[in-house]
């Protein structure tokens, strides 16, 4: 299998802590990858290590896209990692609540248009098609992710779940190969968790995605992944398909005493 | 249903209780400031007890006001979580009502069309001042409106603007026409020159390094003599010609009038276009969250530095014709009280709402003059307007509205802003 | 009237704005319209004021003889704030309203913004404050007429003393920044440069409103500067003399008109002693000028505030020209400014041609037992 | 010469320096609270001044002697400005909690315009000369060239100042309150905090001590006007900015550096310019210190 993601001894250190310790981690095509552990253990810190928010201390992040062109991913910007071929959604809901549930899925378009400064004031005709085809395409995402009846309501008025919903819209917006989910059912009841988990497995299945995500519900995490990364104090502990990771004593050690949403 | 009931009882015992402290306290709190004058020069004291009186009645009346003005904001702050975002008030309803709206506009167009074949010189200065106001409130509502980035020091655009006009035509005799655009090109420039360093920064560390900026440029232009002619100013600045004519006073204000007409239109023509482009969505995005904005792609230094740039080319165009109407400039018509001027335009009009800010900026640069007689009062009335307004209506006299858009059926859509 | 027939509520309303606008003139035109603009409001209100109060009391007395040319004159005041663009709307405002003078503007920024609309109308200005230099040097404005001598004159008196009378040999200038401290500073640098009798050691610019001078003063010192000629207004001097003063430095300390006020005295108290400064030439013998005072004290209850003298003079200078000429035409009265002579609290002016008042200069004073006193 | 030049600038400096500090301390304080550019905390400052002057005025005309009048004056200058701030905050910054942040940085500009101009109507837009309430001791008088009694009793109030609220806010229970207030506000009123309380009495502190300097400087320097509290409290800003602002160290930190930096760039270089070196000096610091020098590096929580 052909990998997207291959990420060597990655180290992030904040002062004197290790937040990340030599991770190693790849993502193969198509491939649904969870991600858990402790609280604490570095889950996000690897998420914005990948996607560019920190820059990491050592070790290197390479991302392959469908074309067969690798690009070492470490000390880009945000932005560019976006462009790139990579989306991200974020553990604590992070849309532009201000603006209609439409323009959230339209800004993540943004970084596949190309009308600059001069487009907008003249308006010309190239601009005119693009920005009929972005309403075009968002309005289809927001079909697609059921969210088509909130179109022209404020996204900090949705329903939480569907804030979640339009989150992953969003990302999907900007076209990635590989997604990113940060806990993306923290906080859903089980009927939320359940749409949630046939929403995930759509997307893999239709838009041939690889996806990578940070979850706590185990029964989410086992139903969904291929593979599941177990990581603790900055280091991977554990990694096989669900049924291996979960007798895996090292990880029932790690998760002993400690509290979590399963 | 308790504040219907607390509504009743506006008047009854405890309310006035209330008021009765408010007004005590606001006695004690005047009395030393309104009641003593101790002049030091010539060892007098002088005691104004009529004003203590004035100061408890209308502490004590404005209370009830207070009171009253807080309940009901409250309880709209209750309404306005459940509301959504059709929900507009009457303002807004009416304004994007299409039976009001282009009537509306159809006056608004006739009225500044023949404004100056209906009113006097005097009229024609002041709307033509209030017009400058506008472009250069509608460029700072990029920046600040739009993008989120508040701008304390956005008058030293303007000044740029306004001594580029004035130096090139005292140096090369440069027209009117061409300095328009070189200084909006030069604002332009000094947006992206003053952009750069304060990426970085956010929020108040963004305000406080901005106005540092803004007096920067002041200080420059009072200290460096040899190139800005230093405090004492520049003088006989050319009003602009009209196809090389020299016009008298009326036809050339008239004429400037129109000027500032055509720019205003063109303007919002201009903010109106960007701000429903991909790169206003942007700017917008920006404003919401910076991180989650990077994550879809945005590249945030340029977008800053785009609304950075593009705001201040309007100042610096509004600069110039400033410069061409006032005939004379000096440093001290740039200080930071013109920066929160125009800022107080954006965020009193409403901030990211065209018409709003037109609003915001003719009715600060009119009333005042419509209020001459009270001059002494203006600026004390405008800082209180300034915190009512902000406790009251923080939305600005006519908040922005996002744009909506008409789906019917699949591919047939409509956008209607 | 296309515009009537499209729109009729707009007619209507023109119309009743257009009634409110002219008919005040409307009633009013068989006065003679006295305008009286600077700043009334503001923090540079005490420097505007006293000119309202003097144009009330000179017009008053003039109406009282049966007016100026048989018409009664009305005093139309406007203010500016001092500031350059809200003069223009003032200038636009008086000029509407048919003004056949104007007395004003306070600030030289103000009145250079306006001038440039009143000589666009021919209406004749004169102000009893503004002493940039310019506005009758450079000759752009034939319109503009003053009761108060330029800064170069009061520069030129300055260092003259410090270089006739006190033959200092190191002299340092200082100044506030500011349009008028500014403005006479770089004429006492020119000056002392030119003069080569004396060396100039520093010339610097302080910060206005700064809470403290300490690093300029040592700089002074340093300098080794016998005297400073300084340019800008008391609050600042005050700072720098009691600051010098306190670090037992005996550096002569001269000043402007800025300075010559009581309030600066009263300030630095026991260390404002010895400081000189100039100041308008001595009137208060003049009995015209103790007439003045004494109707402001018995109409307005108080002592008449900045410049009052000054704008007294140019209230009766402007009356007596429209009576000279016969006219309120603008050729008639400028003429009759330069060639008629007229008795005023600042003494018995008329005009040269570029407007500057023939014989008011200035005098030097200094800080004498807690009052300033003329240095002869 | 130049080594007694160096000395004399950096005393100069120290002057300053102490200045901006006594009114940057209450900025930051409250800015470290409440996240507010409290623009009208300049103004707090000139309203104890003119109380000052006022309460001195009437007692020198009744003849007491300058050291009572200072402490009497003083003690009036704070009540009356705590009053002022807690008002303030009460009407202009309260019912803007929930507001963006942009919202309550223009309500307190309306305050300072308000205040401003509230002085100027009632009392005068004059320069009014400030008693002289800091008696000159005998025991300074071989070193008064050097530096006055009124100086070495600004650096001593700032010092106390800084180290008393330093003190107040590390150990008092009021002080811990506020702490965990500017750390999460809705986490401490979860935790039983008054906030409500804790802002105030963070408003009534930083009134406080502006008054407590408004006094001193005042008498120092010798004139107030309405406009002093602006001029005064864009300084301070700059230097609490420069510090770290929310850092009470830190705003003594800035305002020292501020001050000799001003102090040594018009004696060595040209005062003309001192204002434009201050603001280059902050956006040069903030670039590679975007916090300050002593602030808390804000990272965010992704």
């Amino acid at each position: 299998m052909k990998a997207v993601l291959t990420v060597t001894q990655l180290t992030k250190t904040f002062g004197g802590l290790h937040a990340l310790d030599g991770v190693d981690l790849t993502i193969g095509r198509n491939e649904i990858v969870a991600l858990i552990g402790p609280n604490g253990a570095g889950k996000t810190t690897l998420f914005n290590c990948l996607t560019g928010v920190y820059i990491p201390t050592g070790g290197s992040v390479e991302i392959t896209s469908p074309e067969g062109h690798t690009t070492r991913l470490n000390g880009l910007k945000p932005d560019k990692v976006t462009s790139l071929g990579m989306a991200r959604t974020f553990q604590n809901i992070r849309l532009f609540q201000n603006m209609t549930v439409l323009e959230n899925v339209m800004i993540g378009r943004h970084c596949r248009m190309h009308a600059g400064i001069p487009g907008a004031i003249l308006r010309n005709a190239r601009t005119r098609r693009e920005e009929k085809a972005v309403i075009d395409d968002s309005y289809r995402i927001l079909e697609n992710f059921q969210l088509d009846r909130y179109v022209n309501e404020f996204a900090k008025n949705l329903p939480y779940g569907a804030q979640r919903r339009l989150e992953i819209a969003r990302a999907m917006a900007t076209e990635p190969f590989l997604l990113l989910l940060d806990e993306p059912a923290a906080g859903m009841n089980a009927q939320e968790t359940k749409d949630l988990d046939d929403l995930i497995v759509r997307l893999r299945n239709k838009e041939e995605i690889s996806i990578l995500l940070i979850e706590h519900d185990m029964k989410l995490v086992t139903s969904l992944s291929d593979r599941i990364f177990v990581v603790d104090y900055g280091r991977k502990i554990a990694e096989g398909t669900p049924a291996e990771v979960c007798c895996n004593p090292v990880v029932i050690k790690a998760y002993l005493g400690e509290e979590i949403d399963a | 249903m308790s504040e219907i009931s607390e509504h009743k009882i506006l008047f009854g015992w405890e309310e006035i209780k209330k008021s009765l402290l408010t007004c005590i306290w606001f006695m004690f709190l005047t009395f030393p400031i309104m009641v003593i004058q101790v002049n030091t020069i010539h060892r007098t004291v002088e005691w104004r007890w009529e004003r203590l009186f004035f100061v408890g009645a209308g502490a004590f009346l404005l209370s009830f006001l207070w009171r009253y003005m807080i309940r009901r904001k409250e309880a709209g702050i209750k309404r306005e979580e459940t509301a959504q975002n059709t929900h507009q008030d009457l303002l807004q309803r009416l304004l994007s009502n299409p039976r009001f709206s282009r009537p509306a506009l159809a006056v608004a167009v006739l009225f500044f069309l023949t404004f100056p074949l209906v009113f006097s010189l005097y009229q024609i200065d002041i709307m033509t001042t209030a017009l400058i106001y506008v472009v250069v409130a509608l460029g700072l509502n990029i920046v600040v409106g739009l993008a989120g980035l508040l701008d304390l020091g956005y008058v030293a655009f303007f000044a740029v603007g306004a001594y580029t006009y004035a130096l090139l035509n005292v140096h090369f005799q440069l027209g009117f026409w061409i300095c328009l655009p070189i200084g909006g090109a030069l604002g332009f420039l000094f947006g992206v020159l003053l952009g750069f360093p304060v990426l970085r920064l956010r929020g108040d560390y963004l305000a406080i390094v901005t106005l540092g900026f803004g007096e920067i440029i002041r200080l420059v232009l009072e200290n460096w003599n040899e190139f800005s002619f230093g405090p004492s100013g520049i003088a006989n600045i050319p009003r602009p010609g009209f196809m090389g004519m020299d016009l008298a006073l009326h036809q050339n204000h008239t004429y400037i009038y129109y000027l500032m007409v055509g720019l205003t239109v063109f303007t919002i023509f201009v903010v109106r276009r960007l701000q429903d482009s991909r790169i206003g969505r942007a700017w917008t995005a920006l404003r919401e969250d910076e991180i989650a904005c990077q994550a879809m792609g945005i590249n945030k230094t340029r977008t800053k530095l785009s609304a950075f740039a593009i705001g201040a080319t309007w100042a610096g165009m509004g600069g110039v014709v400033f410069a061409a109407k006032t005939t004379f400039i000096n440093p001290a018509s740039f200080t930071i009280w013109e920066s929160v001027i125009i800022l107080c335009c954006v965020v009193l009009g409403g901030m990211g709402s065209i018409i709003g800010v037109v609003a915001g900026a003719l009715v600060l640069k009119l009333l005042p003059e419509y209020f001459r007689a009270f001059s002494e009062y203006r600026m004390l009335v405008f800082g209180t307007v300034l915190v009512l307004m902000m406790v009251f209506r923080p939305s600005g006299l006519i908040s922005s509205v996002r744009r909506v858009y008409r789906f019917e059926g699949r591919n047939k859509l409509e956008g209607q802003p | 009237m296309l515009k009537c027939r499209s729109n009729k509520t707009l007619a209507v309303m023109a119309a009743l704005v257009m009634s409110m606008v002219f008919c005040s003139a409307a009633f009013a035109a068989d006065t003679i319209k006295f305008g009286v603009a600077g700043a009334h409001s503001g923090d540079l209100a005490s420097y505007g004021l006293p000119s309202i109060n003097a144009a009330k009391l000179v017009a008053a007395d003039f109406n009282a003889k049966g007016g100026v040319l048989g018409k009664q004159v009305e005093l139309v005041t406007e203010d500016d704030v001092c500031k350059p663009e809200v003069a223009t709307s003032t200038a636009t405002k008086l000029v509407g309203e048919d003004v056949a003078v104007v007395l004003g503007h306070i600030c030289s920024g103000a009145t250079k913004a306006a001038l440039g609309i009143y000589k666009d109308t021919n209406t004749v200005l004169m102000s009893p404050s503004a002493t940039n230099p310019a506005l009758t040097k450079s000759g752009d404005y034939p319109n503009f007429f003053r009761t108060i001598a330029a800064d170069d004159a009061q520069a030129r008196q300055q260092v003259d003393f410090a270089l006739d009378v006190l033959k200092v040999k190191k002299i340092a200038v200082l100044h506030d920044k500011g349009d008028y401290g500014k403005g006479l500073a770089e004429f006492a640098k020119g000056f002392v440069e030119a003069e080569k009798r004396a060396q100039l050691v520093l010339y610097e610019g302080i910060t206005p409103g700064a809470v403290d001078y300490s690093a300029v003063v040592q700089k002074v010192k340093r300098s080794g500067a016998e005297a400073i000629i300084f340019g800008g207004y008391h609050p600042e001097a005050s700072k720098i003399v009691t600051l010098m003063r306190k670090k037992k430095m005996d550096t002569i300390f001269i000043s402007d008109d800025g300075v010559k006020d009581d309030t600066f005295i009263k300030v630095a108290k026991k260390y404002a002693e010895g400081v000189y400064a100039t100041g308008p030439k001595d009137v208060s013998k003049n009995p015209l000028t103790q007439a003045y005072i004494e109707k402001h004290k018995a109409e307005f209850g108080s002592d008449p505030g900045a410049f009052f003298d000054n704008a007294v003079s140019a209230s009766i200078a402007l009356l007596s020209a429209i009576e000279n000429a016969g006219s309120t035409e603008y050729t008639a009265i400028v003429k009759a400014l330069q060639t008629h002579a007229v008795d005023t609290p600042v003494g018995t002016i008329k005009f040269d041609e570029r407007g500057d008042a023939i014989g008011v200069g200035f005098a030097m004073y200094q800080v004498r037992d807690g009052a300033y006193v003329e240095v002869k | 010469m130049d080594l007694e030049y160096f000395f004399e600038l950096f005393l100069g400096g120290l002057t300053r320096g102490s200045i901006y500090a006594l009114i940057a301390l209450g900025y930051t304080m409250v800015y470290g609270i409440v996240e507010l550019i409290n623009f009208a905390h300049g103004e707090i400052y000139m309203i104890g001044a003119f109380t000052g002057l006022i309460v001195a005025g009437l007692l020198t005309l009744l003849g007491w002697p300058a050291l009572a009048i200072l402490v009497i004056a003083s003690i009036a200058a704070m009540i009356y400005s705590c009053a002022y701030g807690w008002t303030m905050e009460k009407i202009a910054y309260k019912p803007l909690r929930k507001a963006p942040r942009l919202s309550a940085l223009i309500s307190a500009i309306g305050m300072s315009l308000f205040l401003q101009n509230y002085v100027l109507l009632a009392q005068t837009p004059d320069f009014l000369p400030f008693p002289n309430l800091i008696p000159e001791f005998d025991f300074l008088e071989p070193i008064e060239h050097i530096a006055r009694s009124s100086e070495i009793l600004i650096y001593a109030v700032t010092a106390v100042v800084m180290v008393t609220l330093t003190l107040l806010i590390k150990f008092t229970r009021m002080g811990k309150a506020m702490r965990a207030t500017s750390q999460d506000r809705e986490m401490a009123m979860l935790v039983g905090v008054n906030v409500n309380r804790v802002i105030s009495m963070t408003f009534i502190l930083g009134s406080a001590t502006a008054a407590l300097g408004g006094v001193l400087i005042a008498s120092h320097i010798g004139q107030i006007n309405y406009y002093i509290g602006f001029l005064a409290g864009i300084k301070a800003f700059v230097a609490a900015v420069l510090g770290g602002i929310g850092s009470m160290p830190g705003a003594v930190i800035g305002s020292l550096v501020l001050g000799w930096s001003e102090s040594f760039f018009t004696g060595y270089i040209s005062s003309d310019y001192e204002d434009v070196f201050a603001f280059l000096f902050l956006v040069v610091i903030l670039i590679f210190r975007p916090s300050g020098i002593l602030g808390r590096k804000e990272s965010d929580k992704v």
